[in-house]
């Protein structure tokens, strides 16, 4: 039973991480429509930026930083990415995987193969309830991430922002048309995906994970399932996506022993599987609208 | 080749068809009969059905109840692309073409009555560059008869307004249509290029001897060309009959024509 | 309109000497100059491809995402240059385009899409944004009726008038029309014939582009025919509206009856031996 | 301008209109007709592909195999995305299953170190007719997905492939080998196997298993692009380049979208099978490691940097992609910075100075030429006959182009 | 151009030369990664083994020749392993040095196909039994049922315990996993699975089954990274039972990661290499050369495997020299002469039988904090009572 809790808890834990990285995957997707590759990157900078500074300015103050580092990263690979704006998707995507071969290949260097602790103050603290133990790094994750992606929820429904966000998603040249500063609003959206990215960064390398070394990037693929399984484009879809994946994986990984029918590292394909799942019944994913065509 | 081009044409008989959309009825048992050969208006207020008919017959759309019958075929249990395969042809009233040349929109138009697939295409088996040939002689025949002859290898992308609606109407024509769907064919044109849009749909009819029905808020045109014309109102039928009788109809003079008429 | 008139007066708008390309070499237009009257309205005629939405864009700043480009002329309202602003500057100017083709935003719901024309004002109250929707939704009851509906799923002519809507809600100096009629109904044109009107006495100019001339001559103080980026005829519109040209090709009047466009139906078209 | 009008200067639109379309027009059948000449190019460089096995070492020829396995399924990669409009992560996968399937059905049943290893010994020309078809089933079996699911959407359903296809290549132990992969049998057509064991020597050149293959590999080439080009012109190019536009259009043109869709996806995949089976064949060894989703994802970057819907761009995109990280592995550690491995002086890697020259190569390349090496090409090509290209029309997005065409959307 | 071929023939002194030998030189063949996930451990080792060549060097070389090194690095890429190699071949007269068990994997025919002899930098069992693909030290298998004995003891298991196994897959792992296995049966333990991708590096999951399991003790074969989230979740959650990895599995820079505290209590490291801090007069020797060539580089267990492996390679060089072959089967062949090789960090070890690993001993270290290289021992390099057992029943 405990076990059953346990695992229930590590990926909701896990899930809200992936939401943080899948919001500004799905937030990049929808203001510029291409699919950032170099999101990894932008991730690994971030927690980069906290490990390297924390000593310095303090975990808040590091991660202000850091959060303030990819995202002006960020901001700087959208301005190359404008050069290519009318041209489809595709070449900005191409773009970006460009663009994180640089990114990823000087973080590398950096980085070496030491594994940088990020100076969190959850340290190895636990907190046990309900028959359970959990990481203070993992709770704090899973209410931060809830408040975040609730926050956007709520921007994106109700502001001006998000508005901007929806119109100029669907149509560019008529939401300039509404006086959409297009520009400013897809700088902003990879602003805010490099925040979230490294935000996402510092829970991913808070205990239980050792921290932050080279690989930690990776993880961010996570994310396109999560999207995908949510609904590419839809943000609440995200968010759900994102716990699935989550839940998928650390029950796959806790009952490791009893799947292994399905050979080793079920735990790893089990996003993937459940993706396959899900658009075979639904194809647009579990938030996602059915395309509205109209002749 | 045996597509069933020479057979006559069949009539369209729409009956009791009936379409719903959450909350919406947009169409509420509608009928009416295209007769073979005939120029068959259907008009209607903003919102009346009109083009949602049309996406019943060429089956973008499913009916809730109702049927729909070309000759021996039951259309509304049929995908697009077999509807298309009988011959029906439409255009949209929002403009849809593809990316490429006129010349590469029209041979689209050529997909069912071609048939090299990919094997014959990627060996370029004689059998598929014979049917190319012989297939884009036609369509720039075609495309000269709509006045797009000088733009055939112009790429779509660059034409205005009024030329791209020419091609989707050559587009339908390529088709072979027994059955020719018009949405809204001379919006977005002059008068001058409007007339000489009634005289080509007339020319089509008066040669290629098929039925079109046309969706358009011209009346003039309308009462110019059409035999028959029906009138939807809020997904009902309100009104069917020669143009003079519509016209003079009190209850499509309320809902559609205004006081100008 | 030449150099000899008088420094423009506030408000007025002015293209002078425009020449625009796409693609470095296709010229779609050559040295247009057209004025909007403070206050005034203004109708665009030409054929199809001769340059309409071309200068709308021109206008409101959406040729880069076209290909093209502003190669000479100068485009200004009210004295403030707009000439290579971006679109959301000419917006902030008060200039609001309804464009070619209605470009609803579909995935948004029909409110949605009235709130969006209020993107460009600045500081603007709630109260202020929910009663100009109201009086949107006066001119157009459907579109109160479809409030909760996504865009996209609108008929054509109802489309028609959200994006109308949708400009109105800006509450513009000056609106720039790309074929407002298109696809609506009679009595809809009649209306929205109507609206124009009724903005246009509240005080904002209007330029637009109709291919339904009577229309558009009706509504129009002052007319201007394009032919293949150059402006052919220019003048009041009553006088246009006399002139036999216009008669015959926009208002299709001719003395003989039916027009014979030369290039079309030259020859039928023989049926398909298959 | 005059302000009165002046009936004078009035002439019929049409005809005036038409009085300009000549010029535009015909320089476009100009641009369509220069091609004549132009065939001597191919036909000249189809014949310096066949000098390399003379004069290169194996490193060289193994880069240029590798490039060849490139080609080919980058070509088969654009015929989905670049025409279809469908994005696809999951090539990886299908060359594992042409290479494995290669493997497997050519192989003797063996022991490995560790392993038994099972195999169906059949002819090795007839194993890779049955890795191809093996790798079109595959993909087959995946049209429910990728008839249903358009551009990015698949893009990111087929990263399943990947990681599934992973997953199975270090689980069925017995058919992959595990982890540690399998030995490939070598190439053989009646009379010749293409190994080293049968000594054969051709104008003073010892000609080994590279060297045979490398024919073989070109020949497979050829059959691949020719294929795509006819294919890409003829009706099911078409029907695709339709279907990417507007679905609701293509269906209503007759064309049957979802069985369509899964049959480009068919026929990519058969073509990432053939590329596999060459790769295992350059290879001489295939393991599960190789087949990862960087493997796609350069893919992806080939058939964009070559320019998408091109087919001799995919080719070029993937010479570009392949040869580029060797060439610059080999001399990097001649660049000024740049420091031989192993040394103790401070500076840059080779390596990593390599990935930054790629990385730095990647972008700019799309940022000088958004559509490609393809369009790079035609760019240089035209300055003296002045630049009369119309905008290209990869650049035109779907809207422009269809003006008014449907998109996608998730409210 | 092509086509000339660099065949065997009397050279200098009557020395047989093939590839890569001329009359003033000997080249050898390094493909490591310098540049990928496993850089850190590549660029020691490598230092490392230029260190000594630079050092046999400048005491006249081999046979007369210097040693030279020619180095690739492959990024951890298996295409780019398979480009260098073509590249490199035909140069070289023996592989001082291959690094990545994929990489190896791959390369496994190609060695046969050319006779060329390799020194394998991974320790898979399933390595042994090449003729040209040579491994170092000892195997997984045997660093776990060695190191198993060991834990038995300190977890003071009884029959019936059970005992978790955490594994990578693939070959590091499934090796590790066979000798896991046997000192189980052995010790008549239950032995609970878990396994791991390479990039996991959250083990939550793992611990957690591993405590509902209820295990007195862990075996693990994985990433440094992972071992840190290992013993650091189980030591948060309560898990306090020893945990017992393979050498692979652990870098010095573990303790500066939040774990420290746990490491120091909880791990132990089964390793055929001594600690850095050994008394051992060759290990104090390397750490001292090392430390004044690369000052800033930080210490860690891979320059002792450079070490032994450039030791060994000219070791084997020198004997080819004796039999007046240094051919590459000539090498080949003088490798299975040295049934006594020293390797220079006070370990004896056999290369005679390419089926066998040259080495059953193996070492305990613990983390330690303060101490050269971050290990300190705690058992002295012995064997395990069942080992002869498992080394006849299983592969190694
Ligand atoms: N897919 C859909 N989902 C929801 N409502 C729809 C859908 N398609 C059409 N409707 C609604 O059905 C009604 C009829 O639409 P239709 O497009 O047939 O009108 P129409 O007669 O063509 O009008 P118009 O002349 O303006 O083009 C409209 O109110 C429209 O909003
Ligand atoms: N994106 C573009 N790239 C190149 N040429 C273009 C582009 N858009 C329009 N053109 C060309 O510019 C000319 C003017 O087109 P425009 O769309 O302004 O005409 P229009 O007067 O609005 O016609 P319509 O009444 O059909 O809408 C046409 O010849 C057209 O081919
Ligand atoms: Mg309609
Ligand atoms: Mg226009």
């Amino acid at each position: 039973m405990s076990t059953l809790v346990q695992t229930l808890f590590n990926g909701l834990a896990l899930g809200s991480v992936y939401a943080l990285i899948a919001l500004g995957f799905t937030l990049v997707h929808k203001a510029s429509g291409a699919v950032n590759f170099a999101h990894g990157s932008l991730l690994l900078l971030g927690g980069y930026l906290v490990a390297e500074l924390h000593s310095v300015l303090g975990f808040v103050g590091a991660v202000a930083a850091g959060a303030a580092g990819a995202a002006a990263a960020a901001m700087l690979e959208a301005l190359v990415l404008r050069r290519v704006r009318h041209s489809g998707v595709a070449v900005p995507t191409i773009l970006t995987i460009g663009v994180d071969v640089l990114l990823f290949t000087e973080l590398a260097r950096r980085i070496g193969g030491e594994v940088l602790g990020t100076g969190d103050p959850w340290g190895a603290k636990v907190a046990s309830f309900a028959g359970i133990t959990v990481a203070q790094a993992r709770l704090a994750s899973l209410l931060v991430a809830l408040c975040l992606v609730a926050a956007f929820l709520a921007a994106f429904r109700w502001t001006r922002w998000g508005l901007a966000m929806r119109a100029s998603a669907l149509d560019q040249e008529a939401a300039a048309l509404m006086g959409v500063r297009g520009e400013r609003l897809r700088l902003g959206a990879w602003a805010l995906a490099g925040c979230l990215a490294t935000v996402a960064a510092v829970f991913l390398t808070a205990f239980p994970s050792p921290g932050l070394d080279r690989t930690t990037g990776q993880i961010a693929l996570a994310a396109f399932p999560a999207a995908v399984v949510g609904g590419l484009g839809s943000v609440a879809g995200a968010l759900l996506g994102s716990l699935v994946i989550g839940l998928a994986q650390a029950a796959a990984a806790g009952y490791q022993q009893q799947v292994s029918a399905l050979g080793n590292g079920v735990a790893d394909i089990a996003p993937y599987a459940v993706m396959v799942l899900v658009l075979m019944v639904r194809p647009q994913g579990l938030l996602g609208s059915k395309e509205l065509t109209r002749v | 080749m045996s597509h069933p081009q020479q057979t006559a044409v069949p009539e369209l008989v729409v009956h009791e068809a009936t379409v719903r959309f959450a909350g919406l009825t947009a169409l509420d048992a509608v009928s009416f009969t295209v007769a073979p050969g005939s120029i068959h208006a259907l008009i209607g207020p903003n919102g009346a059905g009109k083009s949602t008919s049309f996406n019943v017959l060429s089956g973008v759309y499913r009916v809730a109840s109702g049927s729909v019958r070309f000759g021996d075929a039951e259309l509304t249990s049929l995908p697009p692309h077999r509807i298309a395969s009988l011959g029906v042809a439409r255009t949209f009233q929002n403009i849809v073409l593809t990316r490429g040349t006129v010349a590469d929109n029209l041979m689209l138009g050529r997909h069912t009555l071609t048939r090299a697939g990919f094997t014959a295409t990627a060996l370029r088996l004689p059998s598929a560059l014979r049917e190319q040939r012989r297939h884009r002689e036609r369509v720039r025949e075609i495309a000269e008869f709509t006045g797009l002859g000088a733009r055939f290898d112009t790429p779509v992308a660059l034409l205005p307004y009024g030329d791209r609606k020419r091609v989707e109407l050559a587009r339908a024509l390529c088709m072979e249509p027994k059955l020719l769907l018009l949405d809204e064919p001379v919006a977005g044109m002059n008068t001058a290029e409007r007339l000489a849009m009634a005289r080509t749909v007339t020319s089509i009819r008066d040669a290629l001897g098929i039925s079109v029905l046309i969706v358009e808020h011209d009346m003039g045109m309308i009462m110019r060309i059409a035999d028959r014309v029906t009138v939807l109102d809020f997904g009902r039928l309100i009104s069917d009959g020669t143009p003079e009788h519509v016209r003079k109809d009190p209850a499509v003079v309320r809902a559609y024509l205004g006081k100008e008429s | 309109m030449r150099s000899t008139a008088p420094p423009a007066p506030p408000d007025t708008f002015e293209v002078r000497d425009l020449t625009v390309v796409y693609g470095r070499s296709v010229r779609a237009l050559h040295g247009v100059s057209l004025e909007v009257p403070a206050k005034g309205i203004v109708a665009l005629l030409g054929a199809n491809g001769a340059g309409k939405s071309t200068l709308l864009r021109a206008v409101s700043g959406t040729l880069p995402m076209h290909g093209g480009a502003v190669e000479s002329g100068s485009i200004t309202f009210g004295g403030e240059q707009l000439t290579g602003r971006s679109p959301a500057d000419v917006v902030a100017a008060g200039v609001v385009q309804v464009p070619e083709g209605r470009r609803v935003f579909s995935g948004l719901s029909v409110e949605d899409n009235l709130r969006t024309g209020r993107l460009g004002l600045r500081g603007q109250s709630r109260a202020s944004a929910r009663e100009t929707a109201e009086q949107v939704y006066a001119l157009f009851p459907v579109l109160a009726e479809r409030r909760r509906q996504a865009a996209g799923l609108l008929s054509g002519g109802e489309q028609q008038m959200l994006a109308m809507g949708r400009a109105l809600m800006a509450r513009p100096r000056l609106l720039l029309l790309d074929e407002p009629s298109l696809g609506l109904a009679p009595q809809v044109t009649e209306r929205i014939a109507g609206i124009v009107r009724r903005i246009h006495e509240e005080g904002t100019a209007v330029l637009v582009v109709e291919q339904n001339a009577s229309l558009a001559l009706e509504l129009a103080d002052r007319a201007c025919v394009l032919d293949v980026g150059r402006v052919r005829l220019a003048g009041p519109a009553e006088e246009l509206s006399r002139s036999d040209e216009v008669r015959r090709l926009y208002l299709g009047e001719h003395p003989d009856g039916d027009v014979q466009p030369p290039e079309t139906a030259t020859r039928a078209l023989a049926r398909w031996a298959a | 301008m005059s302000d009165t009008p002046s009936e004078t200067l009035v002439q019929d639109p049409p005809i005036a209109a038409q009085a300009r379309r000549p010029g535009r027009a015909g320089r476009l059948t100009a641009r369509v007709r220069s091609v004549g000449p132009r065939r001597a190019l191919p036909a000249a460089l189809c014949l310096l592909l066949l000098l390399p096995p003379f004069y290169l070492e194996a490193f060289w020829l193994q880069t240029g195999l590798f490039a060849m396995t490139a080609v080919i399924a980058a070509i088969g990669l654009n015929l989905l995305t670049g025409t279809a409009g469908q994005l696809s992560l999951g090539h990886a996968f299908f060359l594992a299953v042409g290479a494995y399937g290669y493997t497997w059905l050519a192989d003797h049943p063996r022991r490995s170190s560790l392993h038994p290893l099972t195999g169906l010994s059949l002819p090795p020309l007839l194993a890779f007719v049955g890795a191809v078809l093996l790798a079109g089933a595959a993909g087959a079996v995946f049209s429910p997905i990728s008839g249903r699911l358009r551009g990015m959407y698949l893009g990111v359903a087929t990263l399943a492939l990947v990681f599934l296809g992973q997953h199975v290549l270090l689980n069925a132990t017995p058919v992959t080998g595990g982890f540690n992969g399998r030995a490939v049998p070598p190439m053989a057509v009646p009379g010749l196997s293409f190994d080293d064991s049968t000594p054969l020597t051709v104008l003073g050149v010892p000609f080994g298993g590279l060297e045979r293959l490398w024919y073989f590999g070109l020949l497979l080439v050829l059959i691949a692009w020719l294929a795509a080009r006819n294919l890409l012109r003829g009706r099911p190019g078409r029907a695709l380049g339709a279907l990417r536009d507007s679905e609701v259009a293509a269906s209503v043109m007759g064309v049957p979208a979802a069985r369509l869709r899964a049959a480009a996806f068919t026929v990519s995949s058969m073509y990432a099978g053939a590329a596999g089976a060459l790769l295992a064949l350059a290879f001489q060894r295939i393991v599960p490691d190789h087949f990862s989703l960087a493997l796609s994802m350069d893919f992806l970057a080939m058939i964009v940097i070559g320019g998408l819907g091109s087919v001799g761009g995919a080719a070029a995109g993937a010479v570009f992609v392949t040869v580029l990280p060797q060439l610059l592995g080999r001399y990097a550690d001649q660049l000024p910075l740049v420091v031989a491995p192993g040394s103790t002086e401070p500076g840059l890697g080779g390596t990593e100075a390599a990935r930054y020259l790629y990385g730095a190569a990647l972008v700019l390349i799309l940022l000088f030429s958004p559509d490609g090496l393809a369009g790079l090409r035609r760019r240089l090509r035209t300055p003296w006959r002045r630049r009369t290209a119309i905008t290209p029309l990869t650049s035109a997005g779907p809207q422009s182009a269809g003006g008014e065409s449907l998109k996608e959307q998730t409210p | 151009t092509k086509g000339a071929n660099t065949s065997a023939e009397a050279g200098a002194g009557g020395v047989k030369a093939g590839p890569g030998v001329t009359d003033t030189s000997i080249t050898l063949g390094v493909l490591t990664d310098l540049s990928g996930p496993v850089a850190p451990l590549g660029k020691s080792s490598l230092q490392a083994q230029q260190l000594y060549m630079d050092q046999v060097n400048a005491a006249g070389g081999v046979c007369g020749r210097q040693v030279k090194l020619l180095v690739r690095d492959h990024g951890y890429d298996v295409q780019k392993a398979v480009a260098a190699y073509a590249e490199i071949q035909p140069q070289v007269a023996a592989m001082g040095q291959l690094l990545g068990s994929g990489q190896t994997a791959a390369l496994l025919d190609s060695l046969e196909k050319d006779r060329l002899l390799a020194l394998v930098g991974g320790n898979s069992a399933s390595l042994l039994g090449n003729a040209h693909a040579q491994l170092i030290g000892t195997t997984y298998g045997i660093e776990m049922v060695n190191g198993l004995e060991f834990l038995a003891k300190a977890a003071k298991l009884a029959p019936g315990d059970k005992v978790g196994m955490v594994y990578q897959d693939g070959d590091y792992g499934g090796n590790a996993l066979v000798g896991a296995r046997f000192a189980a049966g052995k010790a008549g333990v239950q032995l609970v699975e878990q396994t791991v991708k390479p990039t996991d590096t959250d083990m939550t999951a793992q611990v957690t089954a591993l405590k509902a399991a209820g295990v007195k003790a862990i075996a693990f074969s994985g990433t440094p990274a992972q071992t840190a989230s290992l013993v650091g979740v189980a030591a948060a959650t309560g898990l306090l039972v020893p945990v017992l990895a393979n050498s692979p599995a652990y870098v010095p820079q573990l303790l500066d990661t939040p774990a420290k505290p746990a490491l120091e209590k909880l791990l132990f490291v089964s390793s055929a290499q001594p600690s850095l801090d050994s008394a051992n007069p060759g290990v104090q020797k390397l750490v001292a050369d090392y430390q004044a060539k690369y000052p800033n580089e930080k210490l860690n267990q891979a320059i002792e495997v450079g070490a032994v492996d450039a030791k060994l390679m000219v070791d084997t060089l020198k004997a080819a020299c004796q039999a007046k072959d240094l051919s590459r089967d000539g090498i080949t062949a003088a490798l299975r002469t040295l049934k006594q090789f020293d390797n220079g960090l006070g370990g004896v070890q056999d290369y005679s039988d390419p089926a066998k690993a040259p080495t059953q001993k193996t070492y305990v270290l613990q983390p330690a904090s303060g101490v050269t290289g971050g290990l300190k021992t705690v058992q002295d390099a012995g064997t395990a009572v069942g080992l002869t057992e498992y080394l006849a029943t299983a592969h190694g």
